[in-house]
């Protein structure tokens, strides 16, 4: 037979990330074994090869060279931390390899060799802030996160876009926690006073990680519950919840394209799966991992319309490929390598669980350059030939930095 | 660069026994200067107004009960601790209470402290080489360079000290005495114009006793010296004042014979039979 | 008391101890003299444990073999030591550095003895003090005050009077004495002094290099023998 | 003079052999043979071995003030990421207009988020000298103002350690700030190209890992040269017994500062020469967590010899690389293992293992000193 | 709040009906027609429906509102029965049915609709439960019911409510309703006699009422509401400074119990113990373990977490001490070292055998929620009982390095370690309690931590520089110094945070500490005298 075809799997299994990604290694796993089991692609076998880079960032690069220059990998998943995209993106790009990243991020980048399955901004924040808006009638905003990009850049996205719906500046407090931040008294105070100024208020959250866990406990403990002032968070998931007592949080929200208890066929099979892989009955599923999952099969698809695993060949065919998501729709690749997702609003319950109560009628494309940052609003992304241009200016009619150099 | 070098060079000439030419002023009388010192530790008075006065050149030895403040005395001196009220001076024209331990070590203030206490990691030579006189900043140390006559002068102060068998042994091997004698070499090969030297007997055999008095006599004149110590034999033999220190103050001064037949130093100090 | 036979030590490679052999005869003063880095320390530290010796034997009381005991067993047998350099713990108090060796005490008693401070008036008057703060000879005091809590048999002292006032030092004398003769205390002791060892001695011994030159009853101890050992 | 001395040495000469023989053979291996043959050296492992030289370089720096001076700095990462970040940031200006956004001045992050102006402490960046002198100062002068304030006050021990930990923390957290204008926490990346090198192709590559072998040689004669003259062992000196010191004259203050400042200079340039070839700087660099790792690199290797310190930079990557690819999910039981086993078995690391120790320049372990050689 | 007018015409419903309520049934079929148009209309159009249901005076229906307002009210979707949710962990539900309440064992989650519920429709339902709770014999539940009326008061409940006072016995609840009322009567219509009755009150709904009579165009009544306003703010300030001095000493304590381990083996014994984050670590499993053990009992299980997470920590310390640290003796620098790898293994130890995961630790009843001082502060209960829970492991470690001869020995044998065996110290067994004692302290710190922040394999390293700071800050070897230093660089860090938010709050303590040990070379409570010196 053939030599296998090779699939990089790029996640910490160790350091502080691992508690997000390692689940996500185990999802590949699962794919890979299951498309084997079905006969491989093209007759081929996938080999994963899995390699830790710790949550190390310079070391997600070390690990991405080794992939494609040592291992000769056809494709990578893997990432989940921006910087960690940001690290990788230079060796991918030079070894021309393929990347499929399956998190939510801050947009305003385009590769000719990743493709974004996760979130863009219009993907999670705009629709949940519509919703708040609209539904809810919200009209004061706290805008937590974690100081580092992702949150920031939402948050200016953010900001931009409240203020053309006409929210006053007054109306909008926005507050950053270091890390790992676990003392919250003071801020979930400030927010309780901020919300207590008699219009209603929403807390959006864009606090990563570790730091949710005692930010929840301390708004159970100061008394604010959902119905006073909900918060929406755009990196809480199944998985998290599942370090969380859940009892005190009913009815906060949360953004994503996918949740565990969408009610959809392909939803349960691939949860059944799951659990069957891990063993575990207690499993959960979450949205990085429907990215994953709808990644590996457009890769697959890609690769069969392609009839080769040639990087090239598989970049130009993967466009347009369409397949099922986890929620009963299809998601397709767009030209700028973003995919289309509806958006869901779920609420926590008391089980761990989210249930839905909001969704977008239909899918949304994912846009790299958002239309509220003055620097990216004029930018489009297209890698179809003959523009295949990560940033082109519809102003200018120009395409800008990378495709100059290529052009050179 | 070769200016500093001859900087350098220039005291070589010198035997190691004469002193460098220190800018101390001593025309106006007495090397070191205490007036009304006084410094307590949580409530405890140490020093309680003392006043002593060392000449140039001379040889002094300073007695007292244990506890007396003679050891916290030459802290004061040295720049260790800081006395509360009082002045210290040496000879008239620097204010060592203005002065840090490094500043007041390169103007000629050299001190054996009662717990030996050397360079464990080095060799008893790199010991000496370190202690020797030189210019002490940062970047001539760096570029020193031990020349021939550098080392001539360590080799002689080994042969004094008795430790040429070990002179490559690391000090933090060398038996209490050994590091007691090395000590007072590294005092020697600093040339000061003051030596404060606490304890220097202390376990050396009788004769070791005697080569260290003959040591510290032919040392005073050019230099001086402040001996504290409790043998009284070995006081004797080299003492011409003594100082007796009690409770943090003078109690008694004068000639050894003076002194041991005071009422008060025979009681707090020295008992009945001695 | 304590029968020491044919013991060698190296302290890495450098033969320290050659073959020594030395007795300490029960309810007498043992001097050990000899000059400066001769091993005199380092027997002691083999006695208490603290240096292993290589072969040999020392035998305590008649009948135990010091050699396989730990260190903190040795004193529970009733040695008390002081070290040279004194070896107090700076950061206790005077009276916790006297507390430590309450432990040990055979009568379980948790109070330091009257003794102590009867002997070192000082102790007691700055027993709130750290040792380390205390003068020199305070400290040395405070040592040989330590080893008496707990009211040993055998008492090793290494240059006691090491930088103690001369009217305590001969205190310190008396106190030897009267352990001897009241409570049959035996005394190892290394002393440079001459008129100290002289005074206060039953019998000696003279180190040179490591090994044992010449032991006896203190009147032996002649001019010659210490011109031949005792000077350089 | 002082600097000329240890290429008389053996050992300095033979660990410049070793060195030399090395970078002339990856070289070979990697320019002459055939990609396919066994023993072609990939630009992959090219740029991993020039990887550990600059771990090697900065543990020699950090052995420097620990190994001979006592000062147990846990915050030698802060002087690395510095470095890094100097020369990141004139790699972020060489990119020029070849950015996203295309602006031929503000670095991409600056755009998106809204900046109008390059920060005054951008400018100047675009030149290559000012860079590299700012690789050398912004830490130098760091460590300047830092230790001169610290050693001034005598602060030893491990409250020194501590601080200097506090420091990098405290760097790490302000870094991390988007506002600060460095990047945030995705920092500096997408560099194109070094002195108008191209940063992607292979020879430049090759140049940055011999460079780096080369800053290393250079980096050891200079701290051997330190510890074998008189400062050398007065440092010593002030870390068994600082008072002591003291009492012969030397400003103990100032020999800490200078050796200080020079090892973060040299920290500065491992960072330096760090970036370009891992293609990142950002704040992790500062996390206490890796400084402290740099600390276990150099008491693996063997403290306070030297090339003990690259011994034990090597060694600890190269095992991180190799398990991390072989038992991605037991690799920390086996680097753990590790450090635990050679500490316990090796005291004075693999170096005291592979070479006799000649004179024990180790320090005493006599528990007086202890607390002051922490 | 538009739901305001429907909740006062059910509170007249209610009224009505409240002594025969209980008697009626509503037909079955109309039961299912209301459990229908439940189901099946839009979230718009359920308020209706609920109150509806609300209204039926169906003894059942207070059952359905409950299960649908947390998600447990469905529908089997082949069959089309209304089912409520008994047990919805997992992939198969428990559930009974919710018309006759007969048990129907378990279904497939792929086979259960749930009925959807929002946010404004949870707070609408719990607005109806607690209107209907102002009639509950159950005075606390009154309380409760009267306070969330405030802010919520409109035209028509305006009316009823002066008879509720009338009729209400107890006082507070009394005051609450008075507020309540005036409240409404101020923002609404202005009524100056009414500013007199919420001047000094520190309710939020009371001080937008003040507000908004400012603005209006009545200076008697503006003047009035000024005056009332300012005597508000000036409790306010007051309020805000106890809470800020309330977090700060909650942050101290936490700081304290993270340090006060290390400031056993690090402090006294000398070992730079880098993998005290992971004994806290452990601390923290423990009670997660413990509440795996008994489950549906998490406070008898955090009670018992206090012993097992001292012992579970303090083993560990044992091994570590037998196996690695006593080989150490004497050279304190290589067990930053060792500890270092130990503490990798700790962590990866968690990662595999438990999960990488973070971990769900309940919090007892008891322990959450907060006490109410005033209605501007109030203090969390599980910060509460950490600070005294801090205090107390403080107290009992003082007590036994002081009066224990432990704590002698442990010093004497730190100091210097051969004398002190030569004193007769069993210096190995010192080690070993010293080291399983402070390995201990740091497991209870597990568990207090364990109610506080996330339980997951890198707990121990979000703690362990703070720990050194703190115990370095306070003075190497220093308990009290650890006390005092973690109370203040808490309290610092919390004055700090409202001014230049979290991260530079943060940042501004660190350059603080740096400078201060300028000051101060030896922290808060130096090692004094000669010794230390050196
Ligand atoms: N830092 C300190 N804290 C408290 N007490 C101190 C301190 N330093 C010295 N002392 C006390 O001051 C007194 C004087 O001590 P000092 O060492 O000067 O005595 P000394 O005359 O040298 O005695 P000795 O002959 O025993 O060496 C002693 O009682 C000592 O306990
Ligand atoms: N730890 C050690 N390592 C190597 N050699 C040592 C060590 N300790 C002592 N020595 C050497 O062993 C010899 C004996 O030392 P010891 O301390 O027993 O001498 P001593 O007779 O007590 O001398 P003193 O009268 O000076 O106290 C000395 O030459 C010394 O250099
Ligand atoms: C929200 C985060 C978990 C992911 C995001 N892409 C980042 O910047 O790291
Ligand atoms: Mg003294
Ligand atoms: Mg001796």
């Amino acid at each position: 037979a053939e030599d296998p075809i090779k699939v990089g799997i790029l996640h910490s299994l160790s350091g502080t990330m691992a508690i997000s990604e390692s689940a996500l290694k185990d999802t590949m796993l699962m794919l890979i074994e299951k498309q084997n089991a079905a006969g491989g692609i093209l007759g081929r076998q996938l080999e994963p090869v899995v390699v830790d880079p710790a949550s190390n960032w310079p070391l997600f690069a070390e690990k991405a060279r080794e992939l494609l220059a040592k291992d000769k990998v056809d494709v990578i998943f893997g990432n989940w931390t921006s910087v960690s995209r940001k690290s990788v993106l230079p060796v991918i790009e030079e070894l021309n390899g393929l990347l499929f990243y399956p998190v939510q991020y801050e947009g305003e980048e385009s590769s000719e060799n990743v493709f974004y399955t996760g979130a863009a901004p219009n993907q999670q924040a705009i629709p949940a802030v519509n919703y708040l808006m609209n539904d809810i009638g919200v009209e004061r905003w706290v805008l937590a996160g974690t100081d580092y990009v992702y949150p920031r850049t939402t948050n200016k996205i953010l900001e931009t876009y409240l203020k053309a719906q006409g929210v006053a500046p007054e109306d909008i407090m926005i507050n950053y926690t270091p890390f790992g931040h676990s003392d919250w008294q003071a801020i979930v105070s400030d927010i309780k006073a901020f919300g207590s100024a008699g219009k209603k208020t929403a807390v959006v959250s864009t606090i990563n990680g570790d730091a949710n866990v005692p930010f929840y406990r301390e708004l159970g403990n100061q008394g604010i519950n959902a119905a006073d002032i909900p918060v929406v968070a755009f990196s809480v998931g199944e998985q998290e919840l599942s370090g969380i007592d859940t009892g005190p949080l009913v009815g906060h929200l949360a953004a994503w394209n996918y949740f565990m208890s969408v009610d959809a066929d392909a939803n349960y099979e691939f949860i059944d799966a799951w659990v069957a892989y891990t063993g575990k009955e207690d499993a959960v599923t979450n949205d990085p991992m429907e990215a994953h999952y709808i990644g590996f099969n457009m890769y697959v698809e890609a690769v069969k319309k392609a009839g080769t695993t040639d990087v090239n060949a598989v970049k130009d065919a993967i466009i347009g490929v369409a397949v099922p998501n986890l929620t009963g729709g299809i998601a397709t690749m767009m030209p700028n390598h973003h995919i289309t997702k509806p958006v869901l609003i779920g609420e926590i319950q008391d089980n761990g669980q989210f249930s839905v109560v909001w969704q977008t009628p239909s899918t949304v494309v994912g846009d790299a350059w958002s239309d509220f940052l003055p620097g990216s609003k004029d930018l489009i992304s297209d890698w179809r030939k003959p523009m295949s241009c990560g940033n082109f200016n519809v102003v200018s009619g120009t395409c800008g930095g990378k495709a100059a150099v290529a052009a050179q | 660069m070769s200016f500093l070098k001859e900087l350098a060079n220039r005291d070589k000439v010198f035997n190691f026994l004469i002193p460098e030419v220190s800018p101390v002023d001593v025309r106006h009388g007495p090397i070191l200067y205490l007036e009304d010192v006084s410094v307590s530790f949580d409530g405890f008075k140490a020093i309680n107004n003392l006043n002593l006065t060392i000449d140039d050149g001379e040889l002094r030895c300073i007695i007292g009960p244990n506890g007396a403040g003679k050891t916290t005395m030459m802290d004061i001196i040295t720049g260790k601790t800081r006395p509360d009220t009082g002045s210290v001076w040496f000879g008239s024209r620097h204010n060592l209470l203005t002065k840090s331990e490094p500043e007041i070590a390169s103007l000629g203030i050299g001190r054996k402290f009662q717990k030996p206490t050397v360079f464990e990691a080095l060799t008893v030579f790199e010991n000496l080489e370190l202690a020797m006189a030189a210019d002490k900043r940062v970047l001539p140390t760096l570029t020193a360079v031990l020349n021939g006559e550098c080392r001539d002068r360590i080799d002689e102060v080994l042969e004094t000290i008795g430790l040429r068998n070990l002179r490559a042994a690391l000090a933090g091997i060398l038996s209490h005495g050994q590091k007691q004698w090395l000590e007072i070499g590294m005092l020697l090969m600093q040339k000061p114009r003051l030596l404060l030297v606490d304890e220097p007997v202390a376990g050396m055999t009788e004769q070791e006793m005697e080569r260290t008095a003959e040591l510290l006599t032919t040392l005073a004149g050019k230099q001086s010296v402040v001996v504290v110590e409790h043998d009284m034999g070995f006081v004797r033999s080299i003492a011409r004042k003594v100082t007796v220190l009690h409770q943090g103050s003078v109690l008694a001064e004068g000639t050894m014979d003076q002194v041991s037949n005071h009422p008060d130093v025979i009681k707090v100090y020295l008992g009945e039979e001695t | 008391m304590l029968k020491i036979q044919k013991i060698d030590q190296y302290y890495g490679e450098s033969h320290t101890l050659w073959d020594l052999e030395l007795d300490v005869p029960e309810g007498q003063c043992t001097c050990v003299m000899g000059r400066n880095g001769v091993g005199k320390t380092t027997l002691m530290k083999c006695i208490m444990g603290e240096e292993t010796v290589k072969s040999g034997s020392i035998t305590f009381a008649q009948e135990v073999e010091l050699t396989q005991k730990k260190i903190e067993d040795r004193s529970r047998l009733g040695i008390g030591y002081v070290p040279q350099g004194r070896q107090i713990f700076p950061l206790l108090t005077v009276e916790e550095n006297l507390r430590t060796g309450l432990a040990v005490r055979k009568d379980g008693s948790k109070k330091i003895p009257e003794r102590v401070y009867e002997l070192f008036p000082v102790l007691e008057e700055m027993r709130h003090r750290r040792g380390g703060d205390l003068s020199g000879g305070q400290q040395q005091q405070l040592a040989i005050g330590r080893a008496l809590v707990i009211e040993p048999r055998l008492l090793i002292l290494d240059e006691p009077g090491e930088g103690i006032q001369p009217n305590i030092v001969a205190q310190i004398g008396e106190v030897i004495r009267t352990l001897i003769k009241e409570d049959g205390l035996t005394v190892l002791l290394v002393e440079q002094k001459l008129p100290f060892a002289r005074k206060y001695a039953d019998r000696f011994a003279i180190l040179d290099r490591g090994r044992r030159v010449a032991e006896g009853e203190i009147a032996g101890l002649t001019n010659e023998l210490i011109k031949k050992h005792l000077t350089v | 003079m002082w600097l000329t001395r240890p290429l008389a040495e053996r050992s300095t000469q033979t660990f410049l052999g070793v060195l030399f023989a090395a970078l002339a053979v990856v070289t070979v291996l990697h320019l002459a043979l055939p990609e396919d043959n066994a023993l072609h050296v990939s630009a992959y492992t090219v740029t991993l071995l020039g990887k550990y030289l600059c771990y090697a370089l900065l543990a020699v720096a950090v052995d420097l003030v620990w190994g001979y001076l006592g000062i147990l700095s846990l915050g030698h990462g802060a002087f690395f990421a510095l470095g890094g970040y100097a020369m990141g940031m004139y790699l972020m200006r060489q990119i020029g207009d070849r950015g996203t956004y295309g602006d031929p001045v503000l670095p991409d992050f600056m755009v998106f988020l809204n900046w109008q102006e390059l920060p005054w402490y951008w400018l100047g960046f675009d030149m290559a000298w000012f860079a590299f002198a700012m690789v050398l100062l912004a830490p130098g002068l760091l460590a300047l103002v830092f230790g001169f304030l610290a050693f001034r006050s005598r602060v030893t021990g491990v409250y020194l350690s501590i601080i200097t930990q506090a420091l990098t923390f405290a760097l790490m957290l302000a870094f991390f700030r988007n506002e600060m204008g460095f990047g945030g926490n995705n920092g500096l990346t997408d560099f194109r190209d070094l002195l108008g090198f191209n940063l992607r192709t292979d020879a430049t590559r090759l140049g940055l890992f011999l460079a780096t072998g080369v800053a290393l040689a250079i980096g050891f004669v200079i701290c051997r040269g330190i510890v074998t003259s008189k400062l050398g062992r007065v440092s010593v000196a002030c870390r068994d017994a600082e008072a002591r010191t003291r009492f012969l004259g030397y400003r103990v203050e100032r020999v800490q500062l200078f050796v200080f400042v020079i090892s973060a200079m040299l920290a500065g340039v491992a960072g330096a020469l760090y970036v370009p070839q891992v293609g990142i700087i950002n704040p992790s660099e500062f996390s206490p967590l890796f400084s402290i790792e740099i600390v276990v690199w150099v008491a693996l290797g063997g403290r306070a010899t030297l090339y003990g310190a690259v011994i034990g930079a090597v060694l600890v990557n190269y095992a991180k690389t190799v398990l991390t690819g072989v038992m991605p999910d037991a690799w920390l039981f086996a680097l753990g293992g590790l450090f635990v086993l050679v500490t316990v078995f090796l005291p004075k690391g693999i170096a005291g293992l592979v070479f006799k120790p000649k004179k024990a320049a180790a320090p005493a372990n006599n528990p007086d000193t202890q607390e002051a050689t922490v | 709040m538009g739901s305001t007018r429907l909740l006062s015409q059910l509170l007249l419903v209610c009224s009505l009906l409240w002594p025969g309520f209980t008697q009626a049934q509503v037909e079955d079929t109309e039961a299912q027609q209301l459990l229908t148009a439940l189901a099946e209309s839009s979230f718009a159009d359920k308020e209706a429906v609920v109150n509806r249901i609300a209204g039926s005076g169906d003894e059942r229906a207070r059952g359905w509102l409950e299960s649908f307002a947390s998600n447990k009210l469905a529908r089997i979707e082949s069959s089309g029965q209304f089912i409520i949710v008994t047990d919805n962990r997992g992939r198969d539900w428990t559930v009974q049915n919710a018309l006759t309440g007969e048990n129907l064992g378990e279904f497939s989650r792929r086979d259960i609709d749930t009925i959807r519920v929002n946010n404004a429709l949870r707070g609408e339902l719990e607005d109806i439960l607690s209107v209907i709770d102002l009639k509950s014999p159950n005075q606390s539940s009154r309380l409760s019911a009267a306070r969330t009326l405030k802010g919520s008061v409109d035209s028509a409940l305006a009316k009823r409510v002066p008879g509720l006072i009338e009729t209400e016995q107890s006082a507070p609840v009394r005051a609450a309703l008075t507020e309540a009322l005036a409240i409404y009567r101020v923002a609404e219509q202005g009524d100056l006699a009414a500013v007199e009755t919420l001047s000094g009150s520190l309710n939020s709904q009371a001080r937008a009422a003040l507000q908004q009579a400012m603005r209006s165009d009545n200076p008697e009544l503006v003047a009035a509401a000024t005056k009332a306003m300012d005597s508000i703010e000036q409790k306010l300030t007051l309020n805000r400074a106890a809470e800020t001095l309330y977090f700060g000493l909650s942050l101290g304590s936490v700081l304290v119990l993270a340090a006060i381990g290390l400031a056993i083996t690090f402090g006294v014994m000398g070992v730079i113990n880098m993998a005290h984050g992971e004994l806290i670590m452990l601390g923290a499993y423990t009670t997660w373990g413990m509440q795996q053990l008994l489950p549906g009992q998490p406070g008898l299980a955090l009670i018992l977490s206090i012993p097992a997470g001292f012992m579970v920590a303090a083993l560990a310390g044992v091994v570590i001490e037998r196996t690695v640290i006593q080989y150490l003796k004497g050279r304190p620098l290589e067990t930053l070292l060792a500890t270092f790898g130990v503490s990798l293994i700790l962590q990866q130890l968690v990662r595999t055998v438990v999960s990488p995961l973070n971990r769900t630790v309940i919090t007892p009843e008891w322990m959450s929620g907060s006490v109410m001082i005033n209605e501007a502060l109030s203090l969390t209960l599980n910060r509460l009982y950490v600070i005294g829970f801090a205090l107390v492991v403080f107290a009992g470690l003082m007590l036994i390095m002081r009066k224990t001869r432990l704590g002698l020995e442990v010093r004497a044998v730190t100091q210097n370690r051969t004398m002190a065996r030569s004193m007769g110290i069993k210096a190995t067994r010192v080690d070993i309690l010293t080291f399983a004692l402070g390995s201990g302290v740091a497991g209870l710190a597990g568990v207090a931590l364990s109610q506080i922040t996330n339980v997951g394999p890198n707990l121990g390293q979000s703690y362990i520089i703070d720990s050194f700071m703190v115990v370095v800050f306070g003075g190497v070897g220093n308990l009290w110094g650890t006390l005092l230093a973690g109370l203040t660089l808490g309290t610092i860090n919390q004055l700090l945070e409202p001014w230049v938010g979290a991260v530079l709050a943060k940042i501004l303590v660190l350059v603080l500490i740096i400078l201060f040990i300028q000051k101060r070379p030896r922290g808060l409570f130096p090692q004094k005298g000669r010794a230390a010196e050196g």
